[in-house]
């Protein structure tokens, strides 16, 4: 159960350090995970030998900027296999990517009687743009509800398909819910959209670095991630779009270096992805995930997946034994990613958070951007421990020893 | 980090095991509802106003043990409080929870929450259902919520 | 005219390199500023030790990750003298602080019959969102005019005083001209706006990192800037809004972390900044722009503007007795910022652009986003050459000498 | 980098002074534009076809030396050609500035363009006036820009 990679975490400086006078443990991969020094060497290298704006630039600097700036893009491009690299738009992450669609598909195509579908268990970036895009045009916003009490059952695809009428323009789904666990079905999912001519969009930010990932033989239309969940910095991100989609799709912010011609009356846009990256782009930030992609496929995705998915089995089995554990999405044994969300009955998340803070296990306590799934459950917050290609078994011990240490002390 | 010992003292164990004055108030004619979005924690403070005073006071809501504790707490000591005192009160309890400075004789009980000034991140858990209390007084329905408080 | 620090050069890891055989001559800093050494440090420092997500953590590292976010928000209210830190919104540049106003506040106030006024001489992130704001709202986007025949004259204020009528709602213009160099007397745009209830938006792209700027003796309501062009990283930025204006605002994008109540049927928004700041922020980059504020002001901004002009000087009166040689904007010896863009007859500005590089000068040539103010003066694009705190006389002259090359070698 | 000589060769050089067949064609038939949005290069093909051969052929715009000669060879070479013909010698001429390769007998003066193919940013700046051209062969009002194509 330790990374199958010898000395991998010495890539992550800040692994190396004590907290409250312990070994950090860090558990809260699902916020964000933590740098590899190869990406961080990334950002530091580009600053001291390349720093130049890009694209409108002929000086040497300029051309070896755009020419890392575009090589990121491919890069990434070729990361999640999508057709062309026009497909990529970076964005700050996740959230910016899905308002991107919301907005500039949203306005051009959604009407009044539309429907458009989510589901119930959407972290809040994948849930507010699409009641906005509905208030906006008048759609209606649905629901396809998830199964059992503790949410273990997953989507209702039942439900599913009783909701996929096609009255439906858009289905958007997370590939892997971050509270749940739960990983959908995403190629069946979009296989079932297509049928009646919606657009897909998944909210990939918990699964682009954990799993592999293929857009096009996910099938999806549009797809949504973060950086800084998969090993990159904080600030960058990319809406994957396919091309022909893109290509209609009007510019959602409008600017410097997006334009073909402008005149003091109007302008003219460049295609996909120029149009939808206004203004001076996030370039140091785009080059590092490049190297976060290189970092990630020399490791192996499915060997990223495969210690993933034995360390929570492992943490599964452990947190069960607790007294008054409450576990929430697929049952020990069955299928998950690699974060587990439960709750006691007498300690509230933020305390065990605390508690487990001063024995330098960092977790994770709150609502997680989830809270209708919270409300629907009849929990107001849980505490999740979120783990990545860096976390041991002997970690999991030290979560599990704390989270007895905290039972006893509440129940003192 | 301090210990957390000062964090959860006994008072504040005790408080969050029992909260005293928990559940609606049938005779209550104020209410207002806190939120603290950053966490979650929400509280709604029901309050009986007899001519200027509190005549009776109770709270309901979710939260760590230092916000419902802290919420407790408040119930014990704004009851048979006019709206000025329960400021002053509140002052204290604000004074403490930000700096540690226990040095007011009237704080009884409350000095408790004196450990939270160590863990700035709690400050708004343990201030939560006081925000709700005085806008309760004040008659304003509006939700407090703790990100538009400089607390 | 070397720069008044002793050994500032050595700040700055990427000037000491050689480009083409030759030692870099950096004079793009319209495009980009270069970073120094403390800025990167504050990167590689929060990736090595304190990276988390902020806001919703509890544990060690989120606490710091927070306290260091908020820090660098409260040191750029202070950098700009904002009443308080809330009035300081994080974004990825000036073209997204633009776009968030011209769609959040356009949205909401403008309707057909309205008036958004702004310059002749804007950069196309301060002019086309302006259109599409007009587009929408069916209001009126008019110019005021530039003077004289290479734009030496600046804004014709007496055009201006006519312009300004009620029917003005908002007035958006540039505080320096990326292509003129000239400084346009923001105090008293927005004095004349606000005297008829028009609100302000100041581009201070080419200001925040020159010249000392503070936005309340300016008096503007709105005022947006770039990271990267004052020393800090790319992918961050800023929108300053006045707070009652901001309060009153909805949010441009939404997600997590932006919202206080969250049902499957709406949502509730916190106030600024949180409200316009869906999603994990640039949590990095931000912090590293706090750092650049600390860079610039232990320079000390109103002696970075006293080398600037100082640079400028001398290159107007060097490059004025080049054969052939048109240069727009403010004449030699009136007042203009630090850089200089000018035209040659029969050499084209891509041409010079390249030849300067085999002398390892890095200039910019083209139309500088300013398209509508290039054929305005009938030219299709120029070459600038623009200095920042490190530049030296020394420098000039090489750029003067790769110049005169140029010319015989065209000429030849 | 390569000497700038090998970009700015004497034939570049020369056509970039005194451009051939530049301005206006009065007896076009057909007109086409193109644009480089990265650089704001611009350049206008008037193009008179007599039955499927191209009777003469002018341009007019504004860029560098490079798209300048470039567009001035492009007419030399296109006169008197058919569609088909056309699209073989622009097919050497992308090989030549993308590749530097120079292996067809027939690219005569076009070998100047060969050093473009050192400085990858001027690519579009020598194929420019050729998509143009292309363009309104194929009767395409549509404005070419540089940046839909992969070079
Ligand atoms: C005057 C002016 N406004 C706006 C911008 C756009 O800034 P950014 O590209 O960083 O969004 C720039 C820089 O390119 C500029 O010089
Ligand atoms: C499932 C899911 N969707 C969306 C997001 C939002 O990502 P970001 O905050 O990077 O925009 C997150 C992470 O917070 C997430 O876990």
């Amino acid at each position: 159960m330790n990374p199958p990679w010898p000395n991998v975490r010495a890539d992550f400086p800040v692994l190396h350090q004590q907290v409250n006078g312990k070994p950090l443990v860090y558990l809260d991969n699902g916020a964000t995970s933590q740098k590899p020094r190869s990406v961080i060497d990334a950002l530091v290298r580009y600053y001291e030998r390349d720093n130049s704006n890009v694209h409108r630039g002929l000086h040497t600097l300029s051309m070896r900027a755009t020419d890392a700036y575009e090589g990121a893009r491919t890069r990434i491009a070729n990361f999640i296999n999508a057709a062309d690299p026009a497909e990529i738009i970076f964005t700050r992450g996740t959230t910016e990517s899905i308002n991107l669609v919301a907005r500039s598909w949203g306005h051009a195509h959604l009407k009044p009687g539309d429907v458009v579908l989510t589901t119930e268990f959407e972290h809040h970036s994948n849930l507010v743009p699409w009641q906005q895009a509905a208030k906006a045009s008048g759609a209606t916003l649905k629901y396809v509800p998830l199964l059992g009490a503790d949410g273990e059952g997953g989507l209702d695809l039942a439900a599913l398909d009783k909701l996929l009428t096609p009255q439906v323009k858009l289905f958007a789904f997370t590939h892997i819910s971050n509270t749940l666990g739960t990983i959908n079905p995403v190629a069946e999912l979009c296989r079932k959209a297509r049928a009646v001519g919606a657009v897909t969009v998944i909210d990939a930010a918990q699964s682009i670095g954990h799993i592999p990932l293929d857009v096009r033989q996910i099938g999806c239309d549009f797809l949504a991630f973060s950086g800084h969940k998969m090993c990159g910095p904080t600030g960058i991100g990319v809406l994957y779009g396919r091309r022909d989609l893109l290509d209609q799709l009007a510019p959602d912010e409008t600017g410097g270096g997006m334009v073909v011609n402008v005149s003091y009356e109007q302008a003219t846009w460049k295609p996909s992805p120029e149009r939808f990256e206004a203004g001076t782009p996030n370039v140091a930030d785009a080059i590092a995930l490049g190297a976060a992609c290189n970092y990630l496929d020399a490791l192996g995705r499915d060997q990223i997946a495969a210690h993933d998915t034995a360390l929570v089995k492992v943490a599964m089995e452990k947190l069960s034994a607790l007294p008054g554990i409450r576990i929430i999405g697929p049952r020990v044994g069955a299928e998950r990613s690699g974060l587990v969300s439960f709750a006691f009955a007498n300690v509230h998340a933020h305390d065990v958070v605390t508690f487990a803070d001063e024995d330098g296990v960092a977790l994770r306590g709150g609502h997680h951007c989830n809270q209708p799934l919270m409300r629907k459950l009849g929990l107001t917050s849980t505490t999740r421990a979120s783990f990545y290609l860096y976390n041991t078994e002997e970690e999991i011990d030290r979560l599990v020893a704390s989270l007895q240490r905290i039972q006893k002390f509440f129940a003192g | 980090m301090q210990d957390l010992t000062d964090l959860y003292q006994s008072v504040i164990l005790d408080h969050n095991r029992r909260p005293r004055n928990r559940g609606k108030l049938p005779t209550a004619n104020r209410v207002a509802h806190g939120d603290n979005p950053s966490c979650g924690d929400q509280c709604t403070v029901y309050l009986r106003l007899d001519g200027d005073r509190i005549g009776d006071i109770s709270f309901e809501g979710s939260g760590c043990a230092i916000s419902q504790a802290s919420a407790s707490l408040m119930t014990l000591n704004l009851k048979g409080k006019t709206a000025p005192e329960a400021e002053t009160i509140y002052a204290g309890v604000h004074e403490l929870v930000t700096t540690g400075k226990v040095d007011e004789d009237n704080l009884s009980d409350l000095a408790a929450l004196a450990g939270v000034h160590q863990f700035p991140a709690r400050i708004k858990c343990a201030t939560l259902g006081w925000h709700a209390a005085l806008n309760a007084l004040k008659g304003d329905p509006i939700t407090a919520t703790t990100e538009t408080h400089k607390d």
